[in-house]
């Protein structure tokens, strides 16, 4: 096993922890911490094939998680916030009593 | 023309701009109202002071200026004023004691929570009397008198929330409409008959010459000249703004409201209003139809007590006689031969229900014992006096004491909220009682009103005007019925305002519970300077005016008739009588006043009035008004009611049955309509829609809501994929 | 891998999962800020200090305390109550564990893996990334400001108390 | 043996001396193994040493100080003149009774002042200290700085929640939201250097501030418009990082009792106090370093005589007790005010100051870019400081039931 | 303009501050064991007895009348009389007191005691230094521990007790004028006239 294989296999198992999370866990914000979970895997992914890639030099894979951490942050706020929101409605954080749609 | 005649509409217009601006002012400026309405209504009055100046300069020529208002079609309609000797005296004598009794309200009103909508109504109120004053269209005065009629309904409901004012402003309302709808008619045919509603337009006026005599030629049936039947309809508008018998029920009530605002209806304005509208209608009242036959007028003779009691009774008593001409002929021919013609129809009928009126209301008010309600009776029986003055002696006997009256009413109402006020809203003259003690200005002024009513000879207005009503009334000519009822009335009035002045006066205070002896707050006080110094200003009036009208030098006729007065050193014997008579009359009934009343003051509240002592059956039947309220309650109202009740049944059972099966028949085809719907159109249609239902009920249990659920298929398919894509 | 990764990627995985499967949710952001802390070692470790350091500033010192704060909110810093085992659980778990499986057999059975350019390239430095950033994607940066703008805006649009119903609609 | 105590006391003269790299004559001779590990150790101790120490010696300061101010003597028993106060003291948090509530979460109740005081010790390792003392020579220091600056927030967080008392849990969201409130002007402020000096490294900047070849007065940053706006800014921001009086609202004993460590005693209660006054002090360095010339003299000829750690540490003690003072003098602010504070006068100034350091990096005319950021800079504060306080129309005050004329 | 009243502020504890070390009347507290600042006339802590004389049991000023203990609000006053009497300073015979106890722990300073003592005897002391290791039992001051000169009383209240004194002196001199006057009275009486003489 490779060095940036035994992190792509990090970032793999971090990646479905936070899938579990997000598959399981009933509380939204516990489904946010998995979906952070899940990006931050991607980034683990795009600096570990920047650093041990071919191209050590150059620079996609840190420009990539530089925006990709500014897009979680804007993420985590406006979901943060709809969580607020919705909670603020329903009296509730839970995933499955959120069925409004339900058809 | 002078200026002055073009800028007269400023009079009525400036109180009306008060009121627009008060009805807009918020309560906590109320110190701005009385300066408002009170300014508007003092330059009304100088303004009104330069007009009767420029009237009496030259009191023959009327000024008139008449502008277009409205133009249906090809006839225009005209709308004006004028400024004779007429209107001129009225517009100075309402802004003079307007101004007054707005500067009494002040003090009056001063606590009331609604103290700038009270002026504002005020204004409103004497915006409208001054309109009816100086109109020069009979609309216009119309339209004046019908706003005048809203207000004093406002005025009188003021204190709404009293069931007992409400009733009162309905009532007034309603009974002066009755009135009107006669007004309304009469001033249609005169439109009919004379084209043009204005009174004077360069000789196409209807009060001038051709127009009169126009009307006084043609024939209205019933044996009755157009004219005539137009002044009796404006004469029932008379009677209901007036407060004549059988009208007169509502004017008593009208007590309810404020006491300045029965000063202001009662004395200077509303009231007086009949009066005026028979003074300016006058000439059509009065005309004669075309000169009959030479021999008639030639006919001389002198035949007193020969009319019948009734004034109607000619037109009655001969239901078909000719439609054509003549039919004072007809009345007068058969009966005597006399001196003069006799007057016209609706003079006779306006002096009879004068006189009738001045002495059944003197009767009732002996018997009252609201100090409001005595003065009210009173006010209905001078209108008598001067309804009768008018129709015997013309519009300057009527009009005098209109003026006279106005004064010392005013006073004499004034005064009488001087009492409440100082009684603390106390009404009732048994309760009160040594009041001269307490309220010694009120007191003096009250007592030169009451002289002035009661016609204490030479130097109090109202003896002069009073001496030449009932001068003109005994050498009226029909009948001398209404001189004798006349007499009467005039006996009754000085007898029931002694017995008013000795009750609220004399003796000691008789307020339950408070005294002399107990010196609490509650104790009756004088009123402040607000509401004396106006007492003061119109108790000068009652007395100077008197100079204006003596036999001795009658400037106020000879103003009003148009020409120049002049000095008679000499009075004529037929005019002494009558004034001894009527100084033996006011002697005798203060006399009498003080002899029953004041010997013995009575001590308390609970004690009876020494004429219900000596006859309790008569006393009962002046103390309720001759039983007038009931009768109508049992008659007409309750023939209305009837009516309603009729109607009532009509259009629920009648008519309402009509819509009812119409309605059924309409149901009955829906239903059918709906069954072919229903089970032929729809059923195929609701069975595939059920299909369809049932089939996505199925599919959408998938779709639960639950976005969790959806990931784990996502997630499980995405496995697959994967597993597919590296292991195919 | 040296010995100091492997032992940051074992406390990633432990702090990823105690994240996940604590029953308190505070615990599970204190853990997840673990996970971002490690993560952001292990870049130090790769050589990727400016974006190591981007990851503490922004996960640890943002959006963690957002998350907290959104905890506390929505009154989450009590034990959960409802049960935590069931079905769904079972098919989630299940679901995640498969897939968790075949992603890391594929990277240990995939060995065409491109080596590291064994020519000794330098890492850029942090004026390369400043002008990278700053020259050639500066529009993707100006987007990105965009993009944050609008979701603070938003954010705080959401977040914002509903202004009370009014009297008419509730009558 | 000898060679080694030799070679150490070499080091520690060439450390004290101001020459390039003490521990190059030193390090050879450490085993291989170890040589790494000693040569951090070497680095960290002093620090570990020098700052607890200053932080003790603080403690006595500022309470003498806080009492002359206030007409008092401060701590005059333990030592001469009472400097040894703060032994005392330490003595005494370190025997106390260690209470954690039952309720309490122990774990993390027991981590959260270890999570205060590791970061705030790790943000020195990237603050030159004088002129080849600096740790960690980080390419982007000041964003190391800020990134473990940032993660204190969280030990807050967790000191306050984990106490499960409500008090504490007020306390510390309201110092969260202070913190992050505050963090934002902090950071923007220390961002105008940056923007100067095109470098995130905190010895670049320090040498950026040097004086040129022939000149007298060094070039400080605070020297320039935007950096006396900057380092104002940056002071009343790290006063309130800090939670310092005035800004002291999450302690807030009137009202919230202690805030987030009042369920804290005796030793853990000590590393927060540490913690506090070590990220005071970091702030502190940060801010020298950023604006102040770092361990530079004002006037270059002093630094021949003086050494320029002493530089460094006389600025930091300048500092100290500036905070002191302003501790002394100003009464604790509202919530409401420290809020508006933040985000409706310092943010839109430090954002306006950006734009005056890009004017000052763009005009050539050293006049022009001084006149234009200057006025630039006052327009703002003026009309910013009228917007925050407008100019109140308070009349005199009128008691309802004193007598008028009782004065 | 934002930031002056700030350094108006600044400037006004800058001067304390240089002036806590340059200028007297700024620093206003003292180090207390070292320093102290003498105890105003009018401070009152505890009260104390009053003794005239030498003996401060046998110069007791208290008849043991009570009075005090009924008046003490705290209750903090426990009085037992004597059964022996001897004459207080008029010559009178008096009661003493065999136990006289102040608890210091409940005494709450107010004064009544001294307010209605007939005698002089009670007086509030300006001594505050009372602390004891034992919290309760060292605090119960008993007749011995409460006995104090007069001395003692003019020291502390210097005004005052030159007040009382010469009232007291006034009193005995009347006393024993009446005294002689009814010696005189009583004169041919042999054994009360031994008596006087003496």
């Amino acid at each position: 096993m490779t060095s940036l294989q035994g992190f792509l296999v990090l970032s793999a198992l971090l990646f479905c922890v936070g899938l579990g999370a997000v598959l399981t866990r009933r509380n939204v914000i516990l489904a946010l911490i998995g979906v952070e979970l899940m990006l931050n895997a991607a980034n683990l992914n795009f600096i570990a094939f920047a650093r041990l890639g071919p191209h050590p030099n150059a620079m996609e894979g840190w420009m990539f998680v530089v925006f990709s951490i500014a897009v979680a942050a804007a993420e985590a706020a406006v979901g943060l916030a709809l969580v607020i929101a919705i909670y603020r409605r329903l009296r509730t954080a839970h995933l499955d009593q959120m069925d409004s749609l339900k058809g | 023309m002078s200026p002055i005649v073009s800028w007269l509409w400023l009079v009525p217009a400036l109180p009306l701009a008060a009121a627009a601006v008060l009805c807009f002012l918020p309560d906590r400026l109320r110190r701005f109202a009385l300066p408002l309405a009170g300014g508007a209504m003092g330059l009304g009055f100088l303004l009104s002071c330069a007009a009767l100046s420029e009237a009496a300069r030259s009191p023959s020529a009327a000024g008139v200026h008449n502008f277009l208002w409205l133009e249906f079609g090809g006839s225009p309609l005209m709308l004006g004023w004028i400024l004779d000797p007429l209107s001129a005296a009225m517009l100075a004598m309402v802004t003079f004691v307007g101004f007054w009794i707005f500067v009494f309200s002040a003090g009056y009103m001063a606590h009331d929570p609604h103290y700038v909508r009270f002026f504002c109504f005020l204004s409103l109120f004497a915006s409208a009397m001054l309109g009816v004053v100086m109109a020069n269209s009979l609309l216009l005065l119309f339209m004046c008198w019908e706003v005048m009629g809203l207000a004093s309904y406002l005025l009188i409901g003021f204190w709404f929330h009293k069931p007992s004012a409400a009733a009162a402003a309905k009532k007034a309302f309603i009974t002066t409409r009755i009135g009107d709808i006669g007004f309304l008619l009469g001033m249609v045919w005169l439109y009919g008959e004379s084209g043009t509603l204005l009174f004077y337009d360069q000789g196409a006026g209807c009060l001038e010459t051709s127009a009169i005599a126009r009307m006084a030629g043609h024939a209205a049936g019933a044996g009755m000249m157009a004219s005539t039947g137009i002044s009796l309809l404006l004469f029932a508008g008379a009677v209901g703004k007036s407060g004549q018998i059988p009208l007169h029920v509502w004017l008593p009530d009208a007590m309810e409201g404020p006491t300045p605002v029965s000063a202001l209806i009662h004395a200077a304005t509303m009231v007086a209003a009949g009066v005026f509208l028979m003074a300016r209608v006058y000439p059509i009242a009065s005309a004669l139809p075309p000169p009959p036959p030479v021999a008639q007028v030639a006919s001389v003779a002198s035949a007193p007590n020969a009319a019948t009691p009734d004034a109607p009774a000619p037109a009655a008593s001969h239901p078909s006689s000719l439609p054509s001409s003549s039919h004072e002929a007809s009345v007068s021919a058969p009966t005597s031969v006399r001196s003069t013609p006799l007057p016209a129809l609706c003079l006779r009928v306006m002096a009879w229900v004068g006189a009738l009126t001045a002495l059944f209301a003197a009767l009732t008010a002996v018997a009252q014992t609201d100090i409001k309600r005595i003065l009210a009776y009173s006010t209905v029986s001078q209108l008598g006096f001067m309804f009768l003055g008018l129709a015997t002696g013309g519009v300057a006997v009527g009009m005098f004491h209109l003026l006279t009256h106005a004064f010392f009413k005013a006073l004499l109402f004034l005064g009488a909220g001087s009492v409440i006020h100082g009684c603390h809203d106390e009404q009732d003259i048994r309760a009160m009682g040594g009041l001269r003690r307490w309220m010694p200005t009120t007191f003096v002024a009250y007592a030169i009103g009451m002289m002035a009513l009661a016609g204490v000879p030479l130097f109090f207005s109202g003896f002069w005007s009073k001496d030449e009503i009932l001068h003109a009334a005994a050498l009226w000519s029909p009948s001398k019925w209404p001189f004798i009822i006349g007499v009467a009335a005039a006996f009754l009035t000085a007898f029931y305002m002694t017995r008013q002045m000795v009750y609220v006066y004399a003796g000691e205070y008789r307020g339950a519970g408070r005294g002399a002896d107990g010196g609490g707050s509650m104790d009756p006080h004088e009123s402040p300077s607000l509401m004396t110094i106006p007492l003061g200003a119109l108790a000068a009036c009652a007395i100077l005016l008197s100079v204006l009208g003596t036999p001795v030098w009658p400037w106020f006729h000879a103003f009003l008739s148009g020409h120049a007065p002049r000095f008679e050193p000499s009075i004529s014997l037929g005019v002494l009588v009558v004034m001894f008579l009527s100084v033996v009359l006011t002697a005798g009934g203060i006399g009498l006043g003080l002899s029953i009343y004041a010997r013995a003051p009575s001590a308390s509240l609970a004690d009876e009035d020494p004429l219900e002592a000596w006859r309790p059956g008569l006393w009962q039947i002046l103390r309720n008004r001759f039983y007038i309220d009931e009768l109508y309650e049992s008659s007409f109202i309750a023939w209305h009611a009837a009516l309603g009740r009729f109607s009532a049944w009509l259009d629920d059972k009648v008519l309402g049955a009509a819509v009812e099966s119409v309605r059924l028949a309409a149901l009955g085809l829906a239903w059918a309509a709906r069954l072919c719907d229903e089970f032929a159109v729809n059923l195929g249609f609701d069975e595939a829609c059920d299909c369809l239902r049932q089939a996505a009920g199925r599919i959408s249990r998938f779709h639960d809501g639950q976005a969790q659920r959806y990931l784990r298929f996502l997630a499980l398919a995405l496995s697959a994929l994967a597993f597919w894509i590296l292991w195919k | 891998m040296n010995g100091l990764t492997i032992i940051l990627s074992l406390l990633v995985i432990a702090s990823a999962l105690g994240a996940v499967a604590l029953r308190n949710l505070v615990h599970c952001a204190l853990c997840l800020m673990g996970v971002f802390l490690g993560l952001a070692a292990i870049y130090l470790c790769l050589d990727a200090q400016f974006v190591g350091l981007v990851q503490i500033l922004v996960y640890v010192g943002a959006v963690g305390i957002l998350l907290v704060f959104a905890i506390l909110l929505t009154r989450g810093g009590g034990a959960e109550l409802s049960p935590f085992f069931s079905p769904s659980w079972a098919i989630g778990a299940g679901a995640a564990a498969l897939l968790a499986l075949i992603m890391v057999a594929a990277i240990l059975k995939t060995d065409s893996l491109p080596a590291p350019d064994a020519g000794g390239a330098e890492l850029p430095t942090l004026a390369q990334i400043g002008k990278r950033l700053m020259q050639e994607d500066v529009i993707v940066l100006e987007a990105m400001g965009l993009l944050l703008t609008a979701a603070a805006v938003g954010a705080i649009v959401l977040a914002m108390p509903e202004p009370p119903p009014k009297k008419e609609e509730e009558a | 043996m000898m060679d080694w105590i030799r070679e150490f006391l070499g080091m520690l003269w060439k450390t004290v001396s101001d020459q390039p790299d003490p521990k190059a004559a030193f390090l050879p001779l450490i085993p291989e193994e170890w040589r790494s590990e000693t040569s951090v150790l070497l680095s960290i101790a002093p620090l570990m040493m020098i700052f607890p120490a200053l932080f003790a010696l603080t403690t006595v300061v500022e309470r003498k100080g806080l009492g002359r101010i206030q007409n008092r003597l401060g701590p005059n028993r333990v030592g001469p003149a009472g400097f040894l106060q703060f032994a005392a003291d330490g003595l005494k948090t370190l025997t106390k009774e260690d209470i954690v509530p039952r309720a309490a979460d122990q774990l993390v109740h027991f981590l959260a002042p270890l999570a205060l005081v590791v970061p705030v010790f790790l943000t020195f390792s990237v603050l030159p200290f004088g002129r080849h003392l600096v740790p960690l020579d980080l390419e982007s220091g000041l964003l190391f700085f800020f990134a473990i600056g940032a993660a204190t927030e969280l030990s807050v967080f967790m000191a306050g929640w984990a106490s499960r008392n409500k008090y504490s849990l007020l306390g510390a969201l309201r110092a969260v939201a202070q913190m992050v409130s505050y963090e934002i002007p902090l950071i923007l402020s220390a961002l105008t250097v940056v923007m100067a000096t095109g470098t995130l490294s905190l010895p670049q900047i320090v040498d950026a501030q040097a004086a040129g070849n022939g000149e007298w007065l060094a070039r400080w940053h605070v020297f320039t418009p935007w950096g006396f706006f900057g380092f104002a800014l940056f002071l009343v921001a790290a006063c309130a990082e800090a939670n310092r009086a005035p800004f002291d609202l999450p302690e807030g004993e009137s009202e919230i009792i202690a805030g987030y460590y009042l369920e804290y005693s005796g030793f853990k209660f000590a590393l927060f106090f540490l913690g506090e006054y070590l990220g005071l002090f970091a702030a502190c360095g940060l801010g020298i370093t950023l604006f102040l010339g770092g361990w530079h003299a004002p006037l270059p000829i002093l630094e021949r005589w003086i050494p320029s750690y002493a530089w460094f540490f006389a600025k930091l003690a300048a500092l100290i007790g500036l905070f002191i003072w302003v501790r002394g003098t100003l009464p604790r602010v509202r919530m409401d005010q420290l809020m508006n504070l933040a985000w409706k006068f310092m943010l839109p100034l430090a954002l306006v100051n950006l734009l005056a350091v890009a004017l000052w990096h763009f005009l050539p005319n050293p006049l022009a870019r001084w006149a234009a950021s200057s006025i630039l800079l006052a327009g703002a504060y003026v009309g910013l400081g009228r917007a925050l306080m407008p100019p109140s129309r308070i009349g005199k005050r009128v008691y309802r039931y004193a007598p008028q004329d009782s004065r | 303009m934002l930031g002056t009243g700030i350094i108006k502020g600044m400037v006004e504890t800058a001067r304390n501050f240089v002036g806590s070390y340059t200028d007297k009347e700024r620093l206003t507290t003292v180090e207390y064991p070292e320093e102290r600042i003498p105890a105003k006339e009018n401070a009152r802590q505890f009260p104390f007895l009053v003794f005239d004389g030498e003996d401060p049991q046998a110069g007791l000023r208290c008849v043991a009348c009570q009075i005090c203990e009924k008046e003490c609000p705290p209750q903090c006053i426990l009085i037992v009389k004597d059964t022996t009497k001897k004459p207080d300073y008029m010559g009178k015979m008096q009661f003493q007191p065999k136990v006289f106890d102040i608890d210091i722990s409940v005494c709450m300073s107010c004064q009544i005691c001294v307010e209605v003592c007939p005698f002089e005897a009670i007086k509030m002391d300006t001594e505050f230094e009372l602390s004891r290791g034992d919290r309760f039992g060292g605090l119960l001051v008993n007749k011995t521990g409460l006995a104090k000169s007069n001395a003692h009383y003019r020291r502390i209240h210097p005004a005052e007790a030159a007040e009382v004194d010469s009232r007291l002196a006034a009193e005995k001199a009347k006393a024993e004028a009446k005294a002689k006057a009814a010696a005189a009275a009583a004169a041919p009486a042999p054994a009360t006239a031994d008596v006087s003489k003496k």
